[in-house]
C-alpha cells in the first residue's frame, strides 16, 4: 500500500508562485552561500596585501616541489583512472551480461565504502608489507612505498566509483543492438569493441572524470602508500597549512590546482559532452 | 534454402517452441504467424543463432549450421526495434555488415550507395538514426541486413509500433523490394493482414507449435483447424454434427441446423467458420413477405431452409461499427449464435433491428 | 554543546600519554565536583585551530614545544599564575621551567611535563651488527629499508646534532644550515617513507616494512612490551633531537581557578612519578628515581639542547619547503 | 537480468577467462575489506593478522568503547542530516534544471558539480575560514553544511539523470485527477524517482560517513567523526577496535542489502 | 457543456493550434482526427489546462476556465501512454482521483469497487500495472478518469499501439462504456476507423486548423476538402474542369473524362474522389466483346463513356494486396491516374493484367 498524501502541505497560494527556475536558484544559492563565497574568499586570502607583490604566493607555488607535486598528482590521477576504468569495465560487464548473482555481486562492490579510506590504505599496507599474509607464504613482493603502489591504492579506493556509471551505461544498451552485431557478422570481441564500448561511452567518461578529479585530488593514498617521491598536491597543500602554517601558500595551491583542473575538465567537455555522460552515474 | 528439423526450445519449465519443422524454398517469401508470446522470436533467434536449441536442426543450403555462431551463418535479420547503432550514421551504420564480411572500402562504398538509393533514402547517409523518422529506420534497418547479401533475411516483426498509414507504406515498399532482390525470406508477424497480403507461405504457430502452413488463400480459405480459423480474420461460428438430409451435408447444433457444402461423414463432430464479407444481413421488413421472421429454427424443429441452397438465420443487432469502406454488423442469432457481417458503409441497420443472416454453403469452412 | 560549569575540558594527542595524563587528571576529579572531558585532535595545528573556532570550549591543553611556539603566535593560550601551582615549582627542576618556549614576555604560558629523545630503533633479527650511531643509518644495506621522521624542524635538528652542529645556530648560519641539509640528503638516500606520527614508525618496524626507523624510546619501549623485543632502540653517540610536551591552558577558558588546582595536583610529585611510568618518558623532577633514568633516552635537562623558538619558528615555512626538496634529492 | 544469448554462447574457454579475470578484480577490490575483517579478530593491541588463534576482545573493547561509538553516533547523526540536506537541495536543483528553460541553462548547472571537482581539502580550509567569518559554530552545524555541500553533486546528477527518462505524463495525470503540484510531486514523482532519490541518499551517506580531509577542519570538540577519530588515534597507534567497528558496519551492510530483496515486491 | 472558442497556440514560431472553435453537447462522443503532429495533443492539453493557450477561451458547463489550474476543472482524461501510476496497484490508481476530490475511504472503496466491475477487472484491483497486459491497463486508465465522476472525459489516442486485434475489442468496449455511463467525451486519434465507428461527431483537424466538423458519414461522403477526402479513407483521384455534355455534368481532367452527379457551374476547376470499395475491376478478357480494351480514351480524343451511366476506364494492374476479408488492387489507368479498387478476397487478377475500372458516376465526390 503506497502512502498518498491528499492535501498540500504547502499553501496553495506559495505552491502556485513557486516555479521551476525558484528551484534551480535554490539549489544555486544553496551550493553558493556554502561553497562558491567561502572558495572565492579563499581566494582572496591567496593575495598578499602585505609587502611584496600580490602575487607572491602564487610566485612560490610556481617553484620546484609543487610542480613535482602538481605533475605527479596530474600523472597518477591518470594513470589511475585508466587503470580503474578497465578494472570497472571488466566488472561491469559481468555483471550486465553474464552474471545471475547482480545484487550480491553489486554489494560486493560498495561494500568497501563503508570501510574508511585510511583503514582500507592500513589494509593494503599490511598485505604487502613482509609480515603480511604474502610475506608468510613466502612472497617477496616490493611495492609498497612507490608510485606503483600508490595507484594501486587509489584504483582500489576509488573502483566503486568507476563500477556505477558503468553498470548503468551497459545497463542501458539494448541487448537487441549486440544481437545485431553478431547477425551482421562481428565475433563477440569485434562486437565488443564496435558496439558495447562505443555505446558505453557515456558511463566510461562519467567514471573517468570522478576518478579522476577523486584521484588528481588524494591525500591518503600517498600517504599511507608513498614514499618520500609521491607526495601528491593535496599533501603539499595540507602541509604547507598544518606544517609551514602558510595558509597564503596553502591557498595559492588550493586556486592553481582547482584552476587547472576545471581547466582541464573543461577541454575534455569539448571532446565530450560531459553534462550528459555525468547524467549516468 | 533453408531448412528446419524438429526444433523445440525450453526456458527452464517452459516450452516455448515445439517441435517446429518446415522449409523455405530460394527466393521465397514465407511468414511466421501467430500471436503474442506463441515463441516466433525464440524460433527467429534459433535459426539466426542467437539462441541456442534444446533440440533439432538449422540447416541452410543444405548445410548444418546448428552449431554455428551467428556471426558464421550469413544471414540478414531486421528486428522489430530496428536495433540501429545509435553511435553510426547511416551509412556506418550499413556499412557495418559489409565490414564483417570483408568487403574493402571502394566496393563497400559502392555498396551503401546502392542500397541507400534502394530503400529511397540517396540522401540521409549522414544523418544518425535518430534523426530519421520509424519508416526511415525501418528502410535502412532492412538496407543494412541486405547489403552484405546474406543467404537468408530475416524480419522480426519490423513494422510493429508503426501507425497504420505508415505501415501499409511499408508493406508495399518491402514486397518491391523482396521481389526486385530476389532474397529468400522469413517474415514474422502477428498481424494477418501483413501475413496474407505478403507471402508465398504462411506458417502459422500457436503455443510453441506450428498448426499449418501453406498459401495464404488456403489459410483463409480452408483452415485446418479451429485456431487457424479464428485468428486469420473474423468469423461467426458454430459447432455441431454431420448429418446428411436430402442427400445434401447438414451440420446439427444444438439449436439449428447449417447447410453445409462437401464430403462429410454423417456423425462426424465439426466446427464451422463463416466470414462476415460471406454474409448478408437484411432487415425483416424489407424482406418480400413483411412481418415477422422469414424463417423460423428455434427449437429443434424440423429445418426448412437446410434443403434450399441458402442459409437464412433471423436475429437481432448488436453493434454497427462503421468502418468507413465498410460496416461491420453483430447479430445475435435467435437460436444463440453471435453472427458477424460486412456490409457497404453506412447501411439502414441500427443497433436493436431485426434481421435475417444469410449466406451461402458454399462459404462454409468445415473444420 | 556548551561546557557544562562544572565540567574541564582537556585537549591532547590523544594515545597513551592523553590516557594517561587523563588517569591522574580522574584522581582529582573524584574528590571534586568536576568532571574531566578529554578529547584529541589529529595534530598540532588542528589542535590549535580547534581552540580558535572553539573558543571557551577548552580549558587546559597539551602540546608539544612546537605548538606551544605556534599556540603564543596564535594567541590561545592563557597566562598561568605560577603561585597557583607551587607543586611546579617545588617538583620540577629549575632549569626546566623557564624554557623559551614556556615563557612569553616574561609570563609563564606553560608548564613542561615529559620530554624525550628522537633517536632509531632497529631490527636486529634483520641486523647482525650493533647500531650506535646516526652514520649508521646511512650505510647501503639500509637503503629503501629506512623510515625518518616527516618534520622538517625535527629532522633538520637530528641531522644538525649529527653532524656536531647546533639547530639553533643553523638558524643564524645559511652556510651551516647548508651543511645540515647536505646530511639530511645523505640521510635520504635510505630512506622510503617519511612517517608523520609515532604509530607509524612503530607500525614500519612491526611490520618489517622498516629495518631501521627513527623513532621516540617510549614507544619501542612499548613495543617490545608487545613482544617485539628484537626490536632495539638506539640513542645516538652523538646525541639527538630532544622534545617536550607541556600542559597549557587555554585562553577563554571560563575556569581558571579550577584548571589552576588541577595543575597544581597533576605536579604532585607522586603523579609525576606514575605519570612518567605510564608514558614511558622522562619527567625533569628533582631526584628521578631509577625507574626513570633507565628509561632509554632519559638525559637531566642540563644535558638537553632545546631549540630555540622565536629563532625557528619563522623558519619554519621555508624549512619545510627545503625539506621537501631534500625528500625529492 | 535478461541475458544476452549471444554473449551466454561464447566458448567455455572465453567464459572461463573472464571469470578468472572477474575474481581476481573482486580480489583486488576486496583485499583491504578481507584485511580488515580478519585482523578485527586478532588477539595483539594492534591489527594484525591473527596467525595464531583469534579473539573477540576488540568486539568487546569496541562496544565499551563510548568515545568511539560518540564518534560513530555523530558520523551517523551527520551523514544522515547531510544526507537529507543534500536529496533535497540535489533534487529542487534537478528538478529545476531539468524542467526550466532559461538562458546559461548547461554553464548554471556546472556550479552544482563545483563541490565535487575541488579537492575537499581546499573545501575544508575554504569553508572552516567562511564559517568563522559568519559565524557557523565548528561541530555539527559546520559539519553537517559541509557534508551536504561536499554530497550535493552526486545527489544532482543521479536525480537528473532519473528525471530526464521520467515520463511527465504521470504527473499531467496526477494534475488532471485533482492534485495540485505539490501533491503530486509527493504522490507521484518523488516514490517514482525513488531509486535515484535513495541512490543519491546512499551516495552521500557513505561519501559523508567516510570524509575525512575536510572534515578534519570542522569538527569541534565532542563531534568528532569516525575517519576524524581514526586519524587521531593514528598518532598514537590505531587499536583493532576500528577492525572491529568496520567490520561490523560491513556485515550490516551486506545483510542490509540481501534482505532489502525480500521487501521488494 | 464544453465550448471552445478561438483557441491558439505558439510554441515560439511555430503555429501549433490555429484558431479552433467548436463544441461539445452534454453526453456527447466527440472525435478529434487529424495526422500526426496536427496539433491535436496540444489542443486536448489546454482543454485540461496542462498547456496555456496564447489566445481563445475553454468554456465547461458555461463557465469560463480558461485561467483555471487543471486541478480545478473536473476534467477526467486518458492519456495514450496509460500514464497509470507504476508503484501503485489498480486500486490506488483508480482511488487516487477519488481521493484528490474529498471522497471519504467509504465512498472510494465503494466507487473503486463499482468501476474495477464496470472496465471488466474485478479481480485485478491489488495488481501493479506492469503486471497487466495493453489492454488491461488502458481500462484501468480509463477507471481512473472516470470514477470521481468528471464533467467531461478527454482520451488521448488511448488505442494506439495496441495491437489490431485488441484495439477492435478495446474500441467496442469503450463504446459501450461511454454510452452507459453517458459522459461528454471527446477522443483524439488519427484512426479514421476510431473515428468514423465510434462517434456522434467527427472534427477533422489538419496543422492547427478545423477542416471539417460534422457526423461520420457526412466526414466520410461529404468531404468539405481534399485534405479530408484524402485522409479519412483511401481514394482515386481526378482533378479537372467541370464541363456540361449532354445535360450531364462532367468533369474533363488532363487525359480524360469522368462523368459525375449533381449540380456544377460549368468551368469550375474540381478535384474527384472515388472510394475502391465504390470502384470495380474487371479483366479484360471477360467484357462481352473480348479482344482489346472496351473503352478506349487515351489522349484528349472524344470521351465514348461520358454520356454513359457508368465511367469506365482501361489500365494495368500494378500491385494486388490480399487483405483477407477484401482484396485491394492498384491500377494504372492509361489516362496516367492511379485508381484503387477493392474486390472480393483473393481474386483472379494478377499484377500486369489488363483490367477495366468502372464506377457510377454517383459514388464520385466533387471537391
Ligand atoms: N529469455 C527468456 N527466458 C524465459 N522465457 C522466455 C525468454 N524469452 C521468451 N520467453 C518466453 O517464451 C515464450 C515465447 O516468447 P517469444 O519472445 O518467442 O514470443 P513471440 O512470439 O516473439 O511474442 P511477441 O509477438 O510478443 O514478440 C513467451 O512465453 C515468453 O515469455
Ligand atoms: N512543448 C513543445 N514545444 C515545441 N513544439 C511542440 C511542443 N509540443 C508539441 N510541439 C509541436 O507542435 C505540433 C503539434 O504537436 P502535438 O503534440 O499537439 O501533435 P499531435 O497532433 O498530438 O501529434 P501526435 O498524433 O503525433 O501525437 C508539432 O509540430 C509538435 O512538434
Ligand atoms: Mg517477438
Ligand atoms: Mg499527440
Amino acid at each position: 500500500m503506497s502512502f498518498v498524501v491528499e492535501r498540500s502541505p504547502v499553501p496553495g497560494w506559495l505552491t502556485e508562485r513557486i516555479s521551476n527556475r525558484h528551484l534551480v536558484a535554490v539549489g544555486i544559492g544553496w551550493v553558493t552561500l556554502f561553497f562558491v563565497f567561502p572558495i572565492l574568499f579563499l581566494v582572496v586570502e591567496s593575495l598578499n596585501f602585505g609587502d611584496g607583490s600580490l602575487f607572491e604566493a602564487y610566485r612560490r607555488a610556481m617553484g620546484g616541489v609543487y610542480v613535482d607535486a602538481f605533475v605527479r598528482s596530474f600523472i597518477y590521477g591518470f594513470v589511475t583512472t585508466v587503470l580503474t576504468l578497465v578494472f570497472a569495465y571488466a566488472l561491469a560487464y559481468y555483471l550486465v551480461f553474464v552474471s545471475d548473482r547482480v545484487r550480491l555481486l553489486l554489494t560486493l562492490v560498495v561494500v568497501p565504502l563503508w570501510v574508511a579510506y585510511i583503514i582500507r590504505y592500513f589494509g593494503l599496507l599490511l598485505f604487502f608489507s613482509p609480515t603480511g599474509p604474502l610475506g608468510e607464504l613466502g612472497l617477496e613482493i616490493d611495492l609498497l612505498f612507490t608510485s606503483t603502489a600508490v595507484v594501486l591504492g587509489l584504483a582500489n579506493a576509488y573502483l566503486p566509483f568507476a563500477v556505477l556509471p558503468i553498470y548503468n551505461s551497459l545497463n542501458a544498451i539494448h541487448h537487441e543492438t549486440i544481437n545485431a552485431s553478431r547477425v551482421l557478422g562481428a565475433g563477440q570481441f569485434r562486437t565488443i569493441r564496435e558496439v558495447v564500448l562505443p555505446l558505453s561511452t557515456p558511463g566510461i567518461v562519467a567514471a573517468g572524470v570522478i576518478v579522476f578529479i577523486l584521484a588528481t585530488g588524494s591525500f591518503l593514498g600517498p600517504a599511507v602508500l608513498g614514499g618520500p617521491n609521491q607526495a601528491m598536491i593535496a599533501n603539499e597543500i595540507a602541509r604547507t597549512f598544518l606544517e609551514a602554517y602558510n595558509i597564503q601558500l596553502a591557498s595559492a595551491l588550493a586556486v592553481i590546482y582547482t584552476v587547472l583542473l576545471v581547466a582541464f575538465i573543461t577541454a575534455f567537455n569539448a571532446v565530450f559532452n560531459l553534462q550528459e555522460a555525468l547524467g549516468n552515474l | 534454402m533453408l531448412e528446419v528439423t524438429g526444433l523445440t526450445k525450453y526456458y527452464g519449465e517452459l516450452l516455448a517452441v515445439d517441435d517446429v519443422s518446415f522449409r523455405i524454398d530460394e527466393g521465397d517469401f514465407v511468414t511466421l504467424l501467430g500471436p503474442s508470446g506463441c515463441g516466433k522470436t525464440t524460433l527467429l533467434h534459433m535459426i539466426a543463432g542467437l539462441r541456442e536449441p534444446t533440440d533439432g536442426q538449422v540447416k541452410l543450403r543444405g548445410e548444418d549450421v546448428t552449431e554455428l555462431a551467428p556471426e558464421d551463418r550469413n544471414i540478414g535479420m531486421a528486428f522489430q526495434s530496428t536495433a540501429l547503432f545509435p553511435h553510426m550514421t547511416v551509412r556506418e551504420n550499413i556499412a557495418y555488415g559489409l565490414r564483417m564480411h570483408g568487403y574493402d572500402a571502394e566496393e563497400r562504398d559502392a555498396q551503401v550507395q546502392e542500397f541507400l538509393e534502394l530503400v529511397d533514402l540517396p540522401d540521409h547517409g549522414d544523418h544518425f538514426p535518430d534523426e530519421l523518422s520509424g519508416g526511415q529506420q525501418q528502410r535502412v534497418s532492412l538496407a543494412r541486413a541486405l547489403a552484405y547479401e546474406p543467404d537468408i533475411l530475416l524480419l522480426d516483426e519490423p513494422l510493429t509500433g508503426l501507425d497504420r498509414v505508415l505501415r501499409e507504406e511499408m508493406r508495399e515498399w518491402l514486397m518491391t523490394l523482396q521481389r526486385e532482390l530476389g532474397v529468400t525470406s522469413l517474415y514474422v508477424t502477428h498481424d494477418q493482414e501483413d501475413a496474407l497480403s505478403m507471402s508465398d507461405k504462411v506458417i502459422v504457430l500457436d503455443e510453441g507449435e506450428k498448426q499449418q502452413a501453406a498459401h495464404p488463400e488456403t489459410i483463409y480459405e480452408q483452415p485446418a483447424n479451429e485456431f487457424v480459423a479464428t485468428f486469420v480474420g473474423k468469423s461467426t461460428t458454430f459447432d455441431g454434427t454431420v448429418t446428411t438430409v436430402n442427400d445434401l451435408p447438414i451440420v446439427e447444433t444444438e439449436s439449428t441446423r447449417v447447410a453445409v457444402t462437401g464430403d462429410h461423414d454423417d456423425g462426424e463432430d465439426v466446427s464451422l467458420f463463416v466470414r462476415p464479407e460471406d454474409v448478408d444481413v437484411e432487415p425483416v421488413s424489407a424482406t418480400a413477405d413483411g412481418g415477422t421472421t422469414t424463417v423460423s429454427q428455434t427449437g429443434s424443429t424440423a429445418p426448412t431452409a437446410a434443403a434450399t441452397a441458402e442459409n437464412a438465420f433471423p436475429g437481432t443487432v448488436e453493434k454497427v461499427a462503421n468502418l468507413g469502406n465498410r460496416t461491420e454488423v453483430t447479430v445475435t442469432l435467435e437460436s444463440g449464435e453471435t453472427a458477424l457481417a460486412n456490409t457497404p458503409r453506412f447501411p439502414d441497420i441500427a443497433v436493436g433491428d431485426e434481421v435475417t443472416v444469410t449466406f451461402d454453403p458454399e462459404s462454409v469452412v468445415v473444420v | 554543546l556548551g561546557g557544562e560549569s562544572n565540567t574541564l575540558r582537556f585537549l591532547g594527542f590523544g594515545g597513551n600519554t592523553q590516557e594517561s595524563q587523563m588517569e591522574v587528571f580522574q584522581r582529582w576529579a573524584d574528590d571534586s565536583e568536576y568532571e574531566i572531558e578529554g578529547t584529541s585532535a589529529g595534530g598540532t595545528t588542528e589542535m590549535i585551530s580547534m581552540i580558535q573556532q572553539n573558543p571557551g570550549e577548552f580549558d587546559i591543553v597539551a602540546l608539544n614545544d612546537t605548538g606551544m611556539a605556534q599556540g603564543q603566535e596564535e594567541g590561545v593560550l592563557a597566562p598561568i599564575d605560577l603561585d597557583e601551582v607551587p607543586n611546579y615549582t617545588d617538583n620540577i627542576r629549575d632549569g626546566a621551567q623557564d624554557l623559551t618556549f614556556l615563557v612569553e614576555d616574561g609570563e609563564t604560558v606553560g608548564l613542561i611535563r615529559e620530554n624525550g629523545a628522537t633517536g632509531y630503533a632497529y631490527n636486529t633479527e634483520l641486523v647482525d651488527r650493533e647500531l650506535t650511531s646516526w652514520e649508521d643509518i646511512k650505510a647501503d644495506e639500509f637503503e629503501g629499508d629506512l623510515a625518518l621522521l616527516d618534520r622538517a624542524v625535527d629532522r633538520f635538528s637530528n641531522c644538525a646534532v649529527a653532524i656536531g652542529a647546533d639547530i639553533n645556530e643553523a638558524a643564524d648560519d645559511e652556510g651551516l644550515l647548508e651543511d645540515v641539509i647536505a646530511e639530511a640528503e645523505a640521510q635520504n638516500a635510505n630512506c622510503f617513507s617519511y612517517w608523520s606520527d609515532g604509530a607509524t614508525s612503530i607500525q614500519y618496524l612491526r611490520q618489517e616494512n622498516a629495518t631501521v626507523c627513527e623513532a621516540w624510546g617510549g614507544r619501542v619501549l612499548a613495543l617490545q612490551e608487545d613482544g617485539y623485543d628484537h626490536i632495539e632502540y638506539v640513542m645516538p653517540e652523538e646525541g639527538a633531537m630532544a622534545w617536550t610536551d607541556t600542559l597549557a591552558i587555554a585562553d577563554g577558558t571560563e575556569n581558571r581557578e579550577t584548571v589552576h588546582e588541577l595543575l597544581n595536583f597533576t605536579y604532585d610529585r607522586e603523579n609525576l612519578l606514575d605519570l612518567s611510568d605510564m608514558m614511558n618518558y622522562t619527567i625533569q623532577v628533582e631526584d628521578p628515581p631509577e625507574e626513570m633514568t633507565d628509561l632509554p633516552d632519559y638525559a637531566p635537562v642540563e644535558d638537553l639542547a632545546f631549540r630555540d623558538w622565536s629563532k625557528i619558528l619563522p623558519l619554519q615555512d621555508d624549512w619545510s619547503e627545503r625539506f621537501q626538496e631534500v625528500k625529492q634529492s | 537480468m535478461s541475458v544476452t544469448a549471444s554473449i551466454r554462447r561464447a566458448s567455455l574457454v572465453r567464459q572461463g577467462a573472464l571469470l578468472a579475470v572477474l575474481v581476481a578484480i573482486y580480489a583486488f577490490l576486496l583485499v583491504p575489506v578481507a584485511v580488515v575483517i580478519l585482523t578485527s579478530f586478532t588477539g595483539q593491541t594492534f591489527p594484525a593478522i591473527p596467525y595464531d588463534g583469534i579473539s573477540v576482545q576488540w568486539y568487546a573493547e569496541l562496544f565499551a568503547d563510548n568515545q568511539l561509538l560518540g564518534a560513530l553516533m555523530t558520523s551517523f547523526v551527520v551523514a544522515t542530516s547531510a544526507s537529507l540536506l543534500s536529496v533535497a537541495f540535489g533534487t529542487a536543483a534537478a528538478v529545476g534544471f531539468v524542467r526550466a528553460e532559461f538562458p546559461y541553462k548547461q554553464q548554471l548547472s556546472t556550479i552544482m558539480l563545483l563541490p565535487m571537482i575541488i579537492s575537499p581539502v581546499i573545501t575544508g580550509i575554504a569553508l572552516i575560514r567562511y564559517f568563522g567569518m559568519v559565524n557557523v559554530s565548528s561541530g555539527y552545524p559546520a559539519l553537517i553544511i559541509g557534508h551536504s555541500i561536499l554530497t550535493v553533486p552526486y545527489v544532482f546528477l543521479l536525480v537528473r539523470s532519473q528525471l530526464v527518462t521520467f515520463d511527465e505524463d504521470l504527473e499531467q495525470a496526477s494534475r488532471v485527477l485533482g492534485a495540485d503540484s505539490t501533491v503530486t510531486f509527493m504522490n507521484v514523482t518523488a516514490p517514482i524517482i525513488s531509486p535515484a532519490l535513495l541512490a543519491g541518499f546512499f551516495i552521500s551517506f557513505v561519501v559523508s560517513f567516510g570524509e575525512f580531509t575536510a572534515t578534519q577542519f570542522l569538527i569541534s570538540p565532542g563531534s568528532s567523526t569516525v575517519p576524524v577519530e581514526i586519524y587521531t588515534m593514528l598518532r598514537t597507534g590505531l587499536t583493532p577496535t576500528i577492525n572491529a567497528l568496520s567490520t561490523v558496519l560491513v556485515v550490516i551492510m551486506v545483510v542490509a542489502a540481501l534482505l532489502s530483496r525480500y521487501f521488494e515486491r
